[in-house]
């Protein structure tokens, strides 16, 4: 006879709010009349990202110490707490987001994938074993292939679809042979019984933690497995890059710190090196290649690869201050990059074409509430003042001097440096005069009046603003999921 | 147990391994190369299954069966998109793809 | 003697297995290379059977030699011609890189495979006959393996609902065709 | 009081923004704001006590675990400088109100902001907090530049933006240095650091804002081609930035043996951007290429007093930067107004302006012989002290820097007849007005604080250190 | 007391400042006599100074008063500071005196001209600087009202702006004064580090205590500065070119007033220069070259005022000479007889350039006298104190000088020597110009305006002015006759003890003597220019080396102006522009191709993606494998 083992709900229960909010949208998609699906599927995942931050705040406040559960299939900590509620955050605002988009089919099932990648992410950050590791990482990766293709009729989204599936797979194959071999050399799936196999120096064991960082480094797109980010964020519908912008960094980065210190202590001589590598590549890659762009999208494409560079440096300093670092850095950039490429779908509703330096000109003068909102993501991605961009760019470097990689610092400063170049150029084409062949055509409606995103665009503007004032308090729930994790 | 060791059932999934790459890295036809991806899958699924029995305990099975399932998933998607592309009247080649780029 | 016969099975397996594998990704035409696939899971079957894990050769090849594959040839069916690719070309150093970069990854991993063939490899644990069969793996999956097995159900449904999806016209193809 | 002083203009610049006035209205509004913050400023200094050292502070931590707290407050000679930036800043902001910029909200908002960002550098006394003020100054300058400015405006904007954050990146990576090694990053609080590389750093960054010698080039582009009111502040005031941080850290917060080992090099380069600058100077081609090349020399001067590491020499130094800060100001003004009437500021195109307009001659006139320090005025006082505390650092520094005002004579008596003496310029038509009472009102007010200290110098030099007699590691904080 | 010192330095300042607030809203006219009451004031409060200083006692005769601290730092600071001494007293009576009369006839001569009230708030703005100047306390006050003058000076000069030689004029004046400026800066920042103040009488008793080459330099220094507002070799160039101002400028600043400034910079600083005898000594040599050189010059000068401005050099050569040797007393006396005698001559020439319309080459006047009578005895008296016959002013002042010499040993002899032959030039240049312009039969040009302008020789304000100073330039020398009676001498014996007191017989060799080359001079003159009995020698030569004035200008252009030009071009051409303007815009090109060159590997063949994954993989392995 088995026993059913013991399930610990309120540790699942962020992710089963947003499942329920998926398959309700689903059905809603499937039985609902027409013009009632979009919004009731709207309405229901927005309450489930909602309520997924919820739960997700109570779970932070309930777990003062880790607890794995189901034979480690996955932990309850603060760590994932806190992730949680960041992508929850970012789902909601993304769901505002996306309600412009005047999508005539699949509407429902839109939101119901929305919630069903939310809500593998939420898993995702938690998850502490091999398998659940792959199988979390399939789950919103799939949700989220479906969701870049889901604008059929458009080649690009097409496009983006097939490169995100192909290159996704592969490099999740890679992912999962290397788990295999991990797995081979210590017969263990879970983090912790990993490190507890005690075994330093074990070919099979490097090959394969060689072969996660590829595969994490893939999903959190750092240079050199970036390659399908520009492309991708370019195809895919505005308010999914968004959404993928943030919500996908997060969920890699948060638990590529886990799973490296987790689960292979013992070879912190080589992965540390390895993460410094890949950052500064990615932060040369992202910054230099974004020099020409003339496409926004993919500007802000190859910027959100300069930044996993930035928060790559944190990780790389494998200690409590990087691991709060990256936490508070996560926040201000999530909440600057869903802002700006929200900022970017109106622009481009109201145009009908895709967004660029050249018709981005007079924007600040058309749309003087936008354009600001603008012009703070952007200051902030620079890490300028007023914005947390600026606090988590400090703290990054702080950590990595501390952990006495002053070089990564360097690395970081120069990278910051060419980084302004382009979005200043984007800056500076808001305020030129607008051209008048590009005055706001009815292909959107123009101009769109669409409360949702602004009001979107706003908290975005309220937690870039507010996560430079009230750095403390960001801070403190930052130590408190750091601590979770083993330095 | 009986007939080869572990390692030669490693050596044979290294070897798939290698030949999946090279069928995504070479081959242009969607379809091929999600047929290779599924060979990439299951030389993994290989390895996993020699060192459970390696290890004689059954995680690596069990992650075998997993993977099965995901890689059903990403077959259905991935043919659901060879669809979606034909249906718009594309040539079925991964280098037509190449719209967005720079 | 009865070992003789255990290697003689495990070797036809393994080439044929490796040989299907080159067929998929040679063959110029989708279907073949499907065909060849099939093969190829058919005889990896056999290599599981050989490693001890009944359950999953079985599962290897119901679900996915059966459901799978079958899938797969519909959908090339339906494509008809247009499956057809060239081989391969684009810029020549891709697929020269690609070359050395598969059998780069293939030395290296051999290489550390070899490494560790004395020891580690070499005393496997013996285990009772009970191990991989259906009843095993099942406990494991409401157990210790629970939230995996929930998992790969919701990444099917999810898959599922994304091949509805991405296999039906929309609306939108439906004017753009109309304009066309 | 200083939080005051600090976000006054700031709020000022949220409410141009967001009320939605006509440009006029909006031009007053911000006017009516500026001259709030000078009166608010000469409270300030009302209720300063020139006895004692920091005051009016404010203080409030900001986050703990790296000892980052939000603390301005300020000493005589940093009241000083933000009583240059914002009598300057009125003046410009009522300008441009003059000049009726187009877009008017968005500019003078970006003007006010710019003035309360300047003010938080000289109160700041948090190394963070000096560093957010720091870049918050730059960022309104690149869109001013960068929008409002002239036909290379791009291009100059880029130099200008990839000289300053080069500069400034690396003082951030020296903050974060110098805290983590000092445990706090309040310049209260913290020790002297002993690291070169990090004493490098500040000075990278200084040295660009100022601009030193190597680290000009983003200078005459800049100058020239934003909008004259912005240059104003440009040359009068961000300059000063420079020697503020300069001083509060560089000098104070490094050991003094660190620091005198590096005094000869900086000193050197100091000397060879004063000459360098004056020779250009004396060859450029217009009223602002001059300017331009003046205020460098100038800020190779008042370097030359600060790292004379003596009371003479810093002392005046902050007295030149204050006299400097108004003259290069109103000489940027007055290219505008010259620009306004005659479209250009080519000496080629210019000349014979002084016939029939007496009020700009004069203006021009008493300008320009202070801005040459004839003797007897402010700013001949402050080079004096200079050159005196840096001759106790060797007679050659101070022959040096004693030419360099000959050379400083050249250059400016060649802008004043430049522009108004000889034969009239082709440029120069008959309906090209006298200044009009509004420019009066503008660059009066300038004028007359210059003359004042003109008389006398010593109200300022009196009140910069507390501890009057003593040599100057004592009165740097 | 020192309410006078304060009236008499405020008046003028105050007359200044309302004409340029007031500007428009006075009549020029009413410019003009505020700053002419403006200065009379002054000299009323100098006056009243001077009785005062009288009524007191040998010793109490020097009084400071500070209105505020001027510059403080530490324990070094200046306050605006004056000194009211015998000294001080005498300078204030001549500048506010003289340049009361000199405005006075400028009502009269500026008459007319559109910017007239630019011109008198100048001038009122020079007297109140040349009366800083006189009345600092302290050296720091001085330099300031050294740099002042200058710059009144060069706003003078340059008042005609639209005359190109004008403006370049009052250019190089300012910058010769500059550097003047300069030295004497430099000289403070011995004295402030050596003896830790500026104040006349601290720095005094400091520099007891300095070594000797401080001294020197400090000496030097003070030197350079007096040189250069002198007008004394080598920094002389910028006196002639300074003609260019109107004419009472020239008679005010370029001969009474400021140029003599060197002079009572050198008596002030006495005590310095007696502890540095060598550069002293150099003081008197630069002086007697000066007066051998300028006295030549300007024999063959055909500009009236020209000939004038280099006599002035010259005689400010005697009085350097003078007070190189320490005979402060005669120097200043000296430099007061010449103030009135040769603002007379300026004045007076004035009066003919006026009268002819503002020609003023003597090559075209001739037989003035008949037209001009008056103007013609006022030159005539100017030009015979200016030689030194007796009993006018010149003849007593000079002689004192020259005694002065002979009395002070071998080097003196010489310098004596030097300064016979002076006198001797003197003659000759004064009465060749005198001949020239007003003997002789009127030229077409003087018949030409014969008619005159409805006033006769020119308004009452000139003509009255002119006659006083007529008066003073006779009488001016009876207050120091030698061995009858030297009030003046006693009356500067406070401030600077004479290092000299020639004997009486000496000063009756040096007058016989000087007096005799005087009349020799004037003969000379005569032969050549009036009676035509011979013809003049025609050494082209040394003519043409005269007429470029020794080529001190074009040795000036080489030495400074051409090479500061040339390395500012050459490094506008190789630094400025190419390294640091190109430095950035040629990183943002290369940064800008590299972008360009990634965009390229981003080929949007989803294989190459997949191929940079695999070859990462493949690196990342071999590493972590290799180095373990």
């Amino acid at each position: 006879m088995i026993e059913t083992p013991k399930v610990d709900w309120l540790a699942l229960s962020p992710t089963l709010a947003l499942l329920a909010a998926a398959g309700v949208a689903l059905l809603a998609a499937v039985i609902g009349p027409t013009w009632f699906r979009r919004a009731f599927a709207a309405f229901v995942v927005f309450a489930g990202f909602v309520t997924a931050g919820v739960l997700a705040g109570f779970l932070f406040d309930r777990t003062p110490n880790a607890q794995p559960l189901l034979n480690e299939s996955m932990t309850r900590d603060r760590w994932a707490a806190l992730a949680a509620i960041v992508l929850s955050g970012a789902g909601a605002l993304s769901v505002l987001v996306s309600w412009g988009e005047t999508r005539r089919d699949h509407a429902g099932e839109f939101y119901a994938l929305l919630a069903a990648a939310g809500a593998g992410m939420v898993f995702f950050v938690g998850a502490s074993n091999l398998m659940t590791l792959f199988l979390g990482l399939e789950w919103f990766s799939i949700a989220l292939y479906i969701l870049c293709a889901l604008d059929t009729h458009r080649e690009t989204s097409l496009e983006a679809g097939l490169k995100y599936l192909i290159v996704g797979s592969f490099g999740s194959g890679i992912l999962l042979f290397g788990s295999a071999l991990v797995y081979g050399a210590t017969g263990e799936l879970g983090f912790g019984e990993i490190a507890a196999a005690g075994i330093t120096d074990d070919s099979l064991l490097l090959a394969g933690l060689a072969m996660i960082v590829a595969g994490l480094g893939f999903k959190a797109s750092a240079a050199p497995f970036h390659m399908w980010t520009p492309d991708v964020y370019q195809g895919a519908p505005t308010s999914v890059t968004a959404f993928m912008s943030a919500a996908t960094k997060v969920a890699a980065l948060v638990l590529t710190l886990r799973v490296l210190t987790v689960a292979f202590p013992e070879q912190e001589h080589l992965w540390t090196v390895a993460v410094a590598v890949i950052a500064i590549v990615s932060l040369a890659v992202g910054n230099i290649a974004a020099l020409v762009q003339r496409d926004i999208k993919r500007l802000l494409a190859y910027s959100s690869v300069s930044h996993a560079g930035f928060m790559l440096i944190a990780v790389a300093a494998n200690s409590e201050l990087g691991g709060r670092a990256l936490l508070y850095y996560l926040i201000p950039y999530s909440a600057m990059s869903i802002g700006s490429f929200a900022v970017v779908a109106a622009r481009e509703r109201e145009l009908g074409v895709p967004v660029t330096l050249d018709n981005l000109g007079g924007f600040l003068w058309e749309r003087p509430l936008l354009g600001a909102s603008m012009w703070v993501f952007l200051l902030g991605l620079m890490g300028m003042p007023l914005t947390g961009g600026l606090v988590g760019k400090f703290y990054v470097f702080s950590a990595a001097y501390e952990s006495g990689w002053w070089w990564l610092v360097v690395a970081g400063v120069i990278g910051t440096a060419i980084s302004l170049y382009y979005y200043l150029r984007v800056l500076l084409a808001m305020w030129t005069r607008p051209d008048p062949a590009l005055r706001p055509v009815v292909a959107g409606g123009s101009p769109p009046r669409d409360p949702l995103l602004v009001s979107a665009v706003f908290a975005a503007l309220g937690v870039t603003i507010g996560s430079f004032f009230f750095v403390q308090p960001l801070i403190d729930l930052a130590r408190d999921a750091a601590a979770s994790l083993p330095f | 147990m009986q007939g080869p060791d572990v390692t030669w059932y490693l050596v044979v999934s290294a070897l798939l391994f290698s030949i999946g790459t090279l069928g995504v890295l070479l081959r242009r036809s969607p379809l091929i190369v999600l047929l290779s991806l599924e060979i990439m899958l299951n030389s993994a699924n290989l390895a996993l299954i020699s060192f459970s029995r390696l290890h004689g305990d059954h995680d690596g099975q069990i992650f075998a069966l997993a993977v099965m399932a995901v890689a059903a998933s990403e077959v259905v998607v991935g043919l659901g998109l060879i669809v979606a592309v034909s249906r718009r009247k594309l040539v079925l080649d991964v280098d037509r793809f190449r719209v967005l780029r720079g | 003697m009865g070992n003789v016969l255990v290697w003689a099975i495990w070797i036809g397996a393994a080439a044929a297995c490796l040989g299907s594998g080159i067929a998929v990704v040679s063959f110029a035409n989708p279907f073949f290379s499907a065909l060849a696939l099939i093969g190829n899971l058919a005889s990896l079957a056999v290599l599981f059977l050989l490693a001890s894990a009944e359950f999953v050769a079985a599962a290897q090849v119901l679900v996915y030699a059966g459901a799978v594959m079958v899938m797969f040839l519909f959908v090339i069916a339906y494509l008809g011609g247009r499956a057809d690719a060239p081989f391969e070309g684009g810029s020549s150093w891709v697929s020269f890189g690609a070359v050395v970069a598969a059998t780069a990854l293939l030395v290296e991993i051999v290489v550390v495979i070899g490494l560790k063939a004395g020891d580690l490899l070499a005393d496997e644990a013996d285990v009772e006959g009970a191990f991989g069969s259906p009843a095993e793996i099942g406990r494991f999956f409401l157990t210790d393996h629970l939230l995996a097995f929930e998992i790969t159900s919701i990444v099917l449904l999810i898959a599922a609902i994304g091949g509805v999806i991405l296999g039906t016209k929309t609306r939108a193809e439906e004017e753009l065709d109309a304009r066309a | 009081m200083t939080t005051a002083l600090i976000f006054l203009p700031l709020a000022g610049a949220l409410l141009v923004w967001l009320l939605p006035l006509p440009a006029r209205a909006a031009g007053l509004l911000a006017t009516l704001i500026a001259l709030a913050e000078v009166a608010l400023w000469a409270v300030a200094v009302r209720r300063f006590d020139f006895g004692q050292s920091l005051q009016l502070e404010n203080h409030q931590s900001w986050f703990s675990d790296l000892g980052v707290s939000y603390h301005v407050g300020f000493f005589g000679f940093s009241l000083w400088l933000a009583g240059l930036t914002v009598v300057v800043c009125a003046a410009a902001i009522s300008y441009a109100t003059w000049v009726n910029r187009e877009r008017a909200r968005a500019y003078h908002g970006l003007l006010l902001f710019l003035t309360g960002s300047i003010v938080g550098v000289f109160a700041a006394q948090d190394l963070l907090v000096f560093y957010v003020f720091f870049e918050a100054m730059l960022i309104p300058l690149y869109v001013l530049i960068g929008v409002w400015g002239g036909e290379r405006r791009v291009f100059a904007t880029v130099k200008f933006v990839v000289y300053t954050m080069a500069g400034s990146l690396l003082m951030l990576a020296s903050i974060i240095v110098f805290g983590l090694s000092q445990g706090t990053f309040d310049l209260v609080e913290s020790g002297a650091s002993s690291n070169e590389w990090v004493f490098l750093g500040f000075l990278a960054a200084f040295a660009v804002k100022a601009p030193l010698f190597p680290f000009h080039g983003w200078l005459v582009d800049a100058y020239r081609e934003s909008p004259p009111e912005v240059a104003a502040i440009l040359s009068g005031v961000v300059s000063k930035a420079a020697v503020y941080g300069l001083f509060r850290i560089a000098i104070a917060k490094f050991d003094e043996s660190l620091v005198a080992d590096f005094q000869p090099y900086i000193l050197a380069f100091a000397t060879i951007g004063l000459v360098y600058a004056s020779l250009l100077a004396f060859r450029a081609r217009d009223v602002r290429s001059v300017t331009a090349y003046s205020s460098m020399a100038q800020m190779g001067l008042i370097v030359l007093g600060l790292f004379s590491l003596n009371e003479l020499g810093v002392n005046g130094a902050f007295l030149q930067s204050v006299a400097h800060g108004l003259v290069s100001a109103t000489l940027f003004l007055l290219a505008g107004m010259l620009e306004t009437r005659t479209g250009t500021s080519a000496f080629a195109r210019l000349g014979g302006l002084a016939r029939g307009r007496p009020d700009l001659a004069t203006v021009l006139l008493v300008v320009g012989v202070i801005a040459l320090a004839v003797p007897g005025s402010v700013s001949f006082a402050g080079e004096f002290l200079i050159l005196a505390g840096i001759y106790a650092e060797g007679w050659g520094w101070a022959a040096v820097g004693a030419g360099a005002i000959v050379l400083a004579a050249m250059y400016m008596l060649r802008l004043i007849s430049g522009v108004l003496h000889r034969s009239r310029g082709e440029a120069v038509g008959e309906e090209a007005l006298d200044l009009r009472p509004a420019e009066l009102a503008v660059v009066l007010p300038l004028l007359a604080a210059l003359l004042f200290l003109s008389a006398s110098p010593a109200s300022i030099t009196e009140r910069n250190f507390p501890i009057q007699g003593s040599d100057v590691s004592e009165a740097a904080p | 007391m020192t309410q006078g010192a304060w009236i008499c330095l405020l008046a003028p300042l105050a007359g200044a400042w309302t004409i340029t607030v007031m500007g428009d809203s006075i009549s020029r006219r009413s410019a003009a006599w505020v700053s002419t009451a403006s200065v009379f004031v002054a000299f009323a409060g100098a006056l009243a100074t001077f009785v005062s200083l009288l009524r007191r006692g040998e010793e109490e005769r020097q009084n400071l008063t500070t209105a505020w601290t001027w510059l403080s730092t530490g324990n070094f600071d200046v306050g605006l500071t004056l000194l009211v001494d015998p000294l001080a007293a005498t300078m204030m009576l001549i500048v506010s005196g003289v340049g009361g009369l000199i405005v006075l006839y400028s009502v009269g001569y500026m008459d007319g001209d559109p910017e007239e009230r630019r011109y008198f708030a100048y001038m009122s703005f020079f007297v109140f600087a040349m009366l800083l100047l006189v009345q600092a306390g302290n050296f720091l006050i001085l330099l300031a009202g050294w740099g002042l003058v200058g710059l009144a000076s060069y706003l003078l000069i340059g008042f005609w702006h639209e005359r190109r030689e004008a403006v370049a004029a009052a250019k190089k004046a300012f910058i010769m004064n500059a550097f003047g400026d300069a030295t004497m800066a430099l000289a403070f920042f011995v004295l402030i580090w050596q003896t830790g103040t500026l104040e006349f009488a601290g720095a005094f008793e400091g520099a007891e205590a300095m070594s000797s080459t401080a001294l020197n330099l400090v000496a030097l220094g003070l030197l350079g500065g007096a040189v250069a507002k002198s007008a004394q070799i080598p920094l002389h160039t910028w006196l002639p070119d300074a003609m260019e101002g109107p004419t009472p400028v020239s008679a005010l600043i370029h001969a009474a007033t400021m140029v003599t400034a060197g002079v009572y910079l050198i008596v002030r600083a006495h005590p310095l220069f007696e502890l540095a005898p060598s550069i002293q000594d150099l003081a008197a040599g630069l002086g007697a070259i000066t007066l051998l050189v300028a006295g030549l010059v300007a024999l063959v000068q055909t500009d009236i005022k020209r000939v004038i401005a280099y006599s002035t050099m010259s005689q400010i050569g005697y009085m350097f000479l003078g007070v190189g040797l320490g005979a402060y007393g005669s120097g200043m006396f000296h430099l007061m007889t010449h103030a009135f005698f040769k603002a007379l001559l300026f004045m007076a020439a004035g009066l003919v350039i006026h009268h002819l319309a503002g020609e003023q080459d003597i090559r075209k006047m001739g037989g003035v006298r008949k037209v001009m009578p008056r103007t013609y005895l006022a030159f005539l008296v100017g030009s015979l104190a200016l030689v030194g016959i007796p009993p006018l002013s010149g003849f007593f002042s000079k002689d004192s000088i020259l005694a002065a010499a002979l009395a002070s040993g071998s080097y003196g002899v010489a310098l004596f020597v030097a300064g016979l032959l002076g006198a001797l030039l003197t003659g000759i240049y004064t009465f060749r110009l005198f001949f020239v312009v007003f003997l002789g039969e009127p030229s077409p040009l003087v018949r030409q305006h014969a008619a005159g302008h409805g006033h006769g020789e020119g308004p009452w304000t000139m003509t009255v002015s002119v006659a006083v100073l007529s008066v003073l330039a006779v009488v001016g020398g009876w207050i120091e006759i030698a061995g009858v009676w030297h009030p003046f001498g006693d009356w500067l014996h406070v401030v600077a003890e004479p290092l000299v007191e020639p004997s009486v017989t000496q000063d009756y060799v040096a007058s016989v003597l000087a007096v005799a080359l005087g009349v020799g001079g004037m003969g000379i003159a005569w032969l050549f220019y009036l009676a035509r009995k011979r013809e003049l020698p025609r050494a082209a030569a040394v003519r043409d080396v005269l007429e470029h004035k020794l080529y001190f200008d074009e040795l000036y252009d080489a030495l400074f102006y051409r090479p500061a030009v040339w390395i500012a071009g050459i490094w506008r051409r190789w630094i400025e522009e190419p390294l640091i303007g190109g430095s950035i815009s040629g990183v943002t090109l290369g940064a800008r191709r590299a972008g360009g060159a990634l965009g390229e590997a981003q080929t949007g063949y989803l294989r190459t993606y997949a191929l940079a994954i695999a070859t990462a993989v493949a690196v990342l392995v071999v590493v972590f494998v290799a180095v373990q």
